[in-house]
């Protein structure tokens, strides 16, 4: 079958591509982009290490059809950091030692990041909800969220 | 497979009437996708229903709400009408996956892809939800617990489609809950289901009562029965007891890698009296 | 001459001997010494068992020392994840 | 190399070691920068798939390509034919035992399929769907065989048999007849009989536990380019780089040298990630298409495939006086291996009653073969089975007793000179400390409900050293760069550069460390067994000191005095008291600046066997809530104490305690591998493989304490593993405190806990 021209929007700039109708918006970001920074855990959905925004909803990207991305923003970790700024919650994940390994960590500063727009002063049993789609192997998610909170916290006051 | 997002509902039937059950309808893509990748779906096109405006909308009047097939769980979940008319429906759908897929999935796809484990599904009918279906000879409304006939099975005839739901605007001194059981606390496939809608009479006698239950038999279950037992009561502990037996007695479930028989019945009929009790406390409160 | 300690399955291979002196000044020695009085231990002596000596664990290092009063114990190899 | 005694520690005012400074390797890893093994793509790159048995027990009659073959786009296609098979031997790799013989077959099948999952050919085409369509050309011809998944019917005469050439080790005489058993193992330790006559209370009680796996969120994945010429390179998500180099190198008959293995970044390893699987397949292919091929597993090859770690059946029996001591004890230990011998039974024998102070100890184990994915090490291997096991039988007993758990632990304990239950005498360990500091935490004081319940159970695991090497370069500007070859899983960059820059007196961010490819370093044994900050930690120590003497010297040729009159102190070569003249002390940078004229480059290199790893002891507090009418357990308050030698970088030591306590939880409760009638795994994802999600858990408080390992020059122990020993037992433990009931099965699952409620509650009615 013959791919389908898409244009989009990633991370702020203009982007186009080449997908066939099968291919998931991850396959686009990762193999034909080079977007690897969101990462493929199951591809069913259940470990949002492919966490992305999709026109200002948390979605994980092997649940999307690249083609569904036409005319769409798509917002990836590699848009979180504003040039050698990095945001408030990746530096309190540094801080915190919110990761071991790293391989679920994208996934998780999109996700809360999504959080904090929307809720800017969670409690803790929020942020635990909120997360309860990105899986951690490595932390047992205390550090986590306590970045969270106090990456939160940081923002409220600034 | 090929791709087609059509921007009405007459594109969309005639879509799928061309291509003679080799279409597959995509809406919120969470279940179809994890299908399609595990190679259990071979469609030679999807049919995405998101670009149908009548789909994504949420509407209210003074009758009640409609919501279209394709909204997002997240965005129903936002409606703050209807979050105060229905909490039960509005708690059932939230529960549907992570944050992640609520931002995808849709009350459409959750009924269509006829899982009996459905979590919106029970609290739709315990909620009296209407189906609109759309299809080559016009459309039709149908109650919702006539829709799936089989794990995977739906009574939608070929070339038909789910366009949204009716749900009325609750009576007075209504209320309704929906609560499952699943062994963590989030990401799972509901064990057990149990949706309750209950109206009470000024003196706060139940004069009406429906009961959803989920994941105890092949199709979600409205169990009459259930509901008979509270309607004529004050949703007392004698009552909630007899709608514990009536619900446990309704499941014709199977043993599996999610829970036994023995465990579907015995909580189906804990989760309902949990229900009704918090139906009830929502009632008493309007 | 270094006390050394066999148990279970060495034991077993060791025609039920549970203690034997030995005399030897570093590991290789001392497995030197094994495989010669016991035959049937020498295949698993090669590869597989580390030496406590002295309480503390040894694995592949065949010149670590043994003192005539060392109490030696064969240990299986740990591996860990 | 430990000529910093304990003594000298305790003066030497540590400036680095033992703060919490950002990891070096982080910003890479919150911007999706890192790449891991999945990350990668290169020109002309062919993507790699697997065909896999559906079948948990099957002959493969025959294997035609052809079709696939013909297919355009198609590259290659392989199968067992194009790896070597090899005798069966056991090789020592690292001080792992190998034998080549089931690791070719367990990469692909020979003869026979022997789990559900097993791989039997592989292809490499122009793209992912090609391959897929390739790998339905396949034809292969089975005849399916009876199978066998439990280990107690493993074990039955009448057993189908896996392997018509495994006759039972450590049985003498050896059995006539093979069999599943692959080895018998025992400990003994005095005499249990008698101990047992001395024994006023004995409790005795089986187990079972099921498979579980590491569950790493990172699926296998790695790229392959051999070149025409036999030279090649690898890619991966590995423990260890140079294990997989000698792995592959022999599955292909390769040279070590032509192979370069890199070792991508790891996401997430505890043990599944320290053997092969598509390394040797994508290798072979790349041999064969002549590009460079990737290969990544699905969520669903990687539970049906690779890990997990045994299920099991334990009987352990206990007896004690009526003063609380404990006088005999016994287990024997039924491992499941998987397809190929070698379960962690060994040292879950040796771990069993490791943290007690007994006289009379005798352990059984066997190591069983089934129609299961072979098993890989998970975290402290062994271990959390059977100390599952006897810390619930310990709990009992001193209910029993009448005892606080803790008090009669604290009776028992092994500490310093303790003989051990496996035999050595222990140096200081840190059990009786992290008792301790449970007895005395408010956690263990504080108020529980109705339907709650407080469990408490101690864990050890070994710890190891082995062989690794380190090298610290000295850039012109008097920056240095430190390569380690064990991969980074959990933040031992950090450790290791803290330890550098320690030693080097040098501000941390002047130490920029990496993990080196297997061209750039020797042979370093894997990340694994706890064994990172400790050994790698003391090749690091020892590279810098060789620098620092590097050092001494050339600031003695600039000085022109002996080096005997140079020493370093504070990042700088100073005149030493009384001697050396006036000189003004020269930084590493000054002495950069004209290394080329007083001798060239300056580098400080160490090649080690590691030796002296202490073990680790941690005993849980863990507070449950059982809701009588789902079964169904919360976890409400975790409190993880744990003995760390000297925690390098407390922020990542608790990590380790955290990540561990919370694994362990998922296999109190809700992890298993289900099977079907056929043998056919049936929750191969994460929607049914039930890992805990963030809102499953509390926050895992945790105490560091800290017992130095004389050994390492700052006390360090290896703190990975033991976290995941203690929490099933403490769970279990509470779960028995908030109901009555002692469960003896793993996981505790919502419909296992009601059965049981029930069952007691019809029990009570009847009586």
């Amino acid at each position: 079958m013959a791919k389908h021209h898409v244009t989009t929007t990633i991370n702020g700039d203009p982007v186009e591509f080449l997908c066939a109708p099968e291919q998931t918006l991850l396959d686009v970001l990762r193999d034909v982009l080079y977007l690897t920074g969101s990462k493929e855990g199951c591809a069913s959905g259940d470990c949002g290490a492919c966490s992305v925004m999709l026109d200002g909803r948390l979605v994980c990207a092997c649940l999307v059809l690249g083609v569904e991305a036409q005319g769409c923003s798509v917002e990836t970790i590699e848009g979180m950091a504003h040039g050698d700024e990095l945001h408030p919650l990746q530096r309190k994940f540094l801080e915190h030692a919110a990761l071991q390994c790293g391989v679920c960590t994208p996934g998780f500063l999109v996700a809360a990041k999504a959080l904090l727009e929307r809720n800017p002063e969670p409690t803790e049993t929020e942020v635990r909800y909120w997360l309860a789609g990105n899986l951690c192997r490595c932390t047992g998610y205390d550090k986590i969220v306590r970045a969270v909170l106090d990456a939160a916290a940081e923002m409220r006051e600034s | 497979m090929d791709y087609r997002s059509p921007s009405s509902v007459k594109k969309a039937v005639d879509l799928l009437a061309a291509h003679d059950g080799a279409a597959h309808v995509l809406a919120g893509g969470t279940d179809l996708l994890v299908k399609l990748r595990a190679g259990f779906v071979e469609p030679k096109l999807v049919v995405d229903v998101k670009g149908i405006a009548q789909l994504r909308a949420i509407e209210s009047d003074a009758r009640g709400f409609r919501i279209g097939a394709a909204a997002s769980c997240a965005e129903i979940g936002e409606h703050a009408a209807l979050v105060a008319a229905w909490p039960g429906v509005v708690e059932a759908l939230r529960l549907i996956g992570s944050t992640q897929i609520q931002g995808r999935a849709t009350l459409g796809g959750n009924l269509c892809n006829a899982s009996p484990a459905a979590d919106s599904v029970p609290a739709l009918i315990a909620a009296g939800a209407l189906c609109r279906v759309a299809g080559p000879s016009g459309e039709r409304e149908v109650p919702i617990e006539r829709i799936v006939t089989g794990p995977g099975r739906t009574s939608l005839a070929r070339g038909e489609f789910l366009v949204g739901f009716r749900l009325e605007k609750p009576r007075p001194r209504s209320g309704d809950a929906y609560l499952r059981l699943i062994p963590r606390t989030e990401m799972d496939i509901a064990v057990v289901g149990v949706g309750v809608a209950l109206t009470l009479d000024a003196a706060g006698v139940c004069t009406h009562a429906r009961v959803g239950l989920g994941a105890v038999a092949p199709t979600p279950l409205l169990v009459a029965e259930a509901a008979r037992a509270l309607i004529g009561s004050r949703v007392d502990d004698k009552a909630l007891a007899a709608l514990a037996a009536a619900a446990s007695a309704a499941c014709k479930p199977i043993d599996d890698k999610r829970g036994t028989i023995a465990y579907r019945v015995k909580v189906a009929g804990v989760l309902a009296r949990r229900a009704a009790r918090i139906a009830l406390a929502r009632a008493a409160g309007r | 001459m270094a006390r050394v300690i066999l148990s279970g399955t060495l034991k077993q291979l060791a025609g039920g001997d549970a203690e034997v002196e030995v005399e030897a000044s570093d590991v290789r020695q001392l497995l030197r010494v094994l495989g010669e009085r016991y035959p049937a231990l020498a295949p698993h002596l090669e590869s597989g068992y580390a030496v406590a000596i002295d309480g503390e664990i040894f694995q592949d290092a065949w010149f670590a020392p043994i003192r005539d009063d060392s109490e030696v114990h064969l240990v299986p190899a740990i591996r860990g994840g | 190399m430990n000529d910093v005694t304990m003594k000298g520690l305790r003066e030497r005012r540590l400036k680095v070691v033992g703060t919490r400074p950002l990891r070096p390797d982080g910003v890479d890893k919150v911007t999706g920068r890192a790449k891991f093994g999945a990350d990668i793509h290169v020109p002309n790159m062919l993507i790699g798939k697997v065909l896999r048995s559906p079948h948990a027990h099957a002959r493969i009659l025959s294997i035609d390509t052809s079709k696939a073959q013909a297919l355009p786009g198609v590259k290659a296609v392989i199968t067992s034919a194009d790896l070597c098979d090899l005798p069966s031997e056991f090789i020592p790799a690292g001080e792992m035992m190998v034998n080549f013989r089931d690791m070719t077959r367990n990469v692909m099948a020979r003869e026979k399929a022997l789990y559900e999952g097993h791989a039997v050919a592989a292809v490499a085409a122009t793209s992912e769907a090609v391959a897929q369509e390739a790998l339905k050309l396949i034809d292969v011809q089975y005849e399916v065989l009876p199978h066998v998944l439990d280990v107690a019917q493993a074990m039955e005469p009448d057993a189908p048999l896996l392997h018509d050439n495994m006759f039972t080790i450590g049985v003498e005489p050896r059995p006539a007849q093979p069999s599943n058993v692959a080895k018998r193992v025992e400990f003994v330790l005095g005499d249990t009989a008698a101990g047992f006559a001395q024994a006023e209370v004995v409790i005795e009680r089986e187990f079972t536990t099921k498979p579980v796996h590491q569950g790493y969120i990172e699926p296998h994945a790695c790229l392959a380019s051999v070149s025409e010429d036999g030279q090649a390179e690898l890619w991966c998500t590995t423990q260890g780089q140079f294990i997989v180099r000698g792995f592959c190198a022999k599955l292909l008959g390769m040279e070590v040298a032509k192979l370069r293995v890199t070792a991508s970044e790891i996401g997430g390893g505890f043990g599944g990630k320290t053997v092969v699987y598509l390394e040797p397949l994508a290798l072979a292919l790349s041999r064969k298409a002549c590009q460079p091929v990737k290969m990544v597993m699905s969520r669903a090859e990687v539970f049906r495939a690779s890990g997990p770690t045994s299920g099991a059946k334990v009987w352990v029996k206990i007896g004690a006086n009526r003063k609380g001591r404990i006088t005999a004890a016994e287990a024997v230990l039924k491992y499941q291996a998987g397809a190929f011998q070698g379960s962690p039974v060994q040292p879950g024998c040796m771990c069993a009653f490791a943290p007690y102070d007994l006289d009379n100890v005798r352990v059984v184990g066997f190591d069983v073969v089934v129609n299961r994915p072979k098993v890989a090490a998970y975290r402290a291997p062994g271990g959390p089975i059977s100390e599952f096991a006897v810390e619930s039988v310990i709990d009992e007993l001193a209910k029993r007793l009448g005892l606080d758990p803790i008090e009669f632990r604290l009776k028992n304990a092994a500490k310093e000179g303790t003989k051990a239950a496996y035999g050595p005498k222990f140096g200081p360990i840190g059990l009786v400390q992290t008792l301790e500091a449970a007895r005395s935490h408010p956690h263990y004081r504080a108020p529980l409900k109705a339907n709650q319940g407080r469990g408490v159970a101690s864990g050890f695991w070994f710890n190891i050293g082995g062989e690794t090497c380190a090298a610290l370069n000295l850039g012109e500007d008097g920056s240095v760069t430190l390569v380690a070859g064990t991969p980074d899983i959990g933040g031992s960059r950090a450790s290791l550069a803290m330890m550098a820059a320690e030693e080097l007196g040098i501000a941390l961010d002047k130490v920029r460390p990496v993990i080196g490819d297997t061209s750039a370093l020797g042979f370093n044994f894997l990340t694994g067994g706890s064994r990172v900050t400790f050994s790698s930690g003391m090749a690091v120590i020892e590279a810098a000191r060789e620098m620092i003497r590097r050092l001494r010297e050339r600031a003695a040729k600039i000085w022109e005095v002996p080096v005997e009159d140079v020493v370093w102190e504070d990042g700088y070569a100073c005149p030493a008291n009384g001697a050396g003249g006036d000189h003004k002390p020269l930084s590493l940078a000054d002495i950069a600046k004209t290394a080329g004229k007083t001798g060239g480059p300056i580098v400080g290199n160490a090649a080690i066997n590691a030796q002296g790893a202490g073990p680790s002891l941690a005993t849980h507090l863990v507070d449950v809530e059982v809701d009588p009418e789902t079964g169904k357990v919360s976890i409400l308050r975790y409190t993880a104490i744990q003995d760390a030698g000297k925690a390098v970088h407390p922020a990542y030591v608790e990590g380790q305690m955290q990540g561990g306590a919370v694994q362990g939880i998922g296999w109190a409760l809700n992890e298993e591998y289900i099977y079907d009638a056929n043998g056919r795994l049936e929750n191969p994802g994460f929607l049914d493989y039930r890992i805990p999600v963030c809102s499953d858990v509390p926050m895992i408080d945790t105490v560091i304490v800290e017992v130095p390992n004389p050994r390492h020059p700052y006390g360090v122990r290896g703190v990975g593993e033991t976290p995941i020993v203690p929490p099933m037992a403490a769970i279990a433990n509470a779960v028995e405190n908030a109901t009555g009931i002692r469960f003896t099965q793993l996981p505790m699952s919502p419909p296992r806990v009601l059965e049981a409620i029930d069952s007691k509650r019809a029990a009570l009615a009847k009586a």
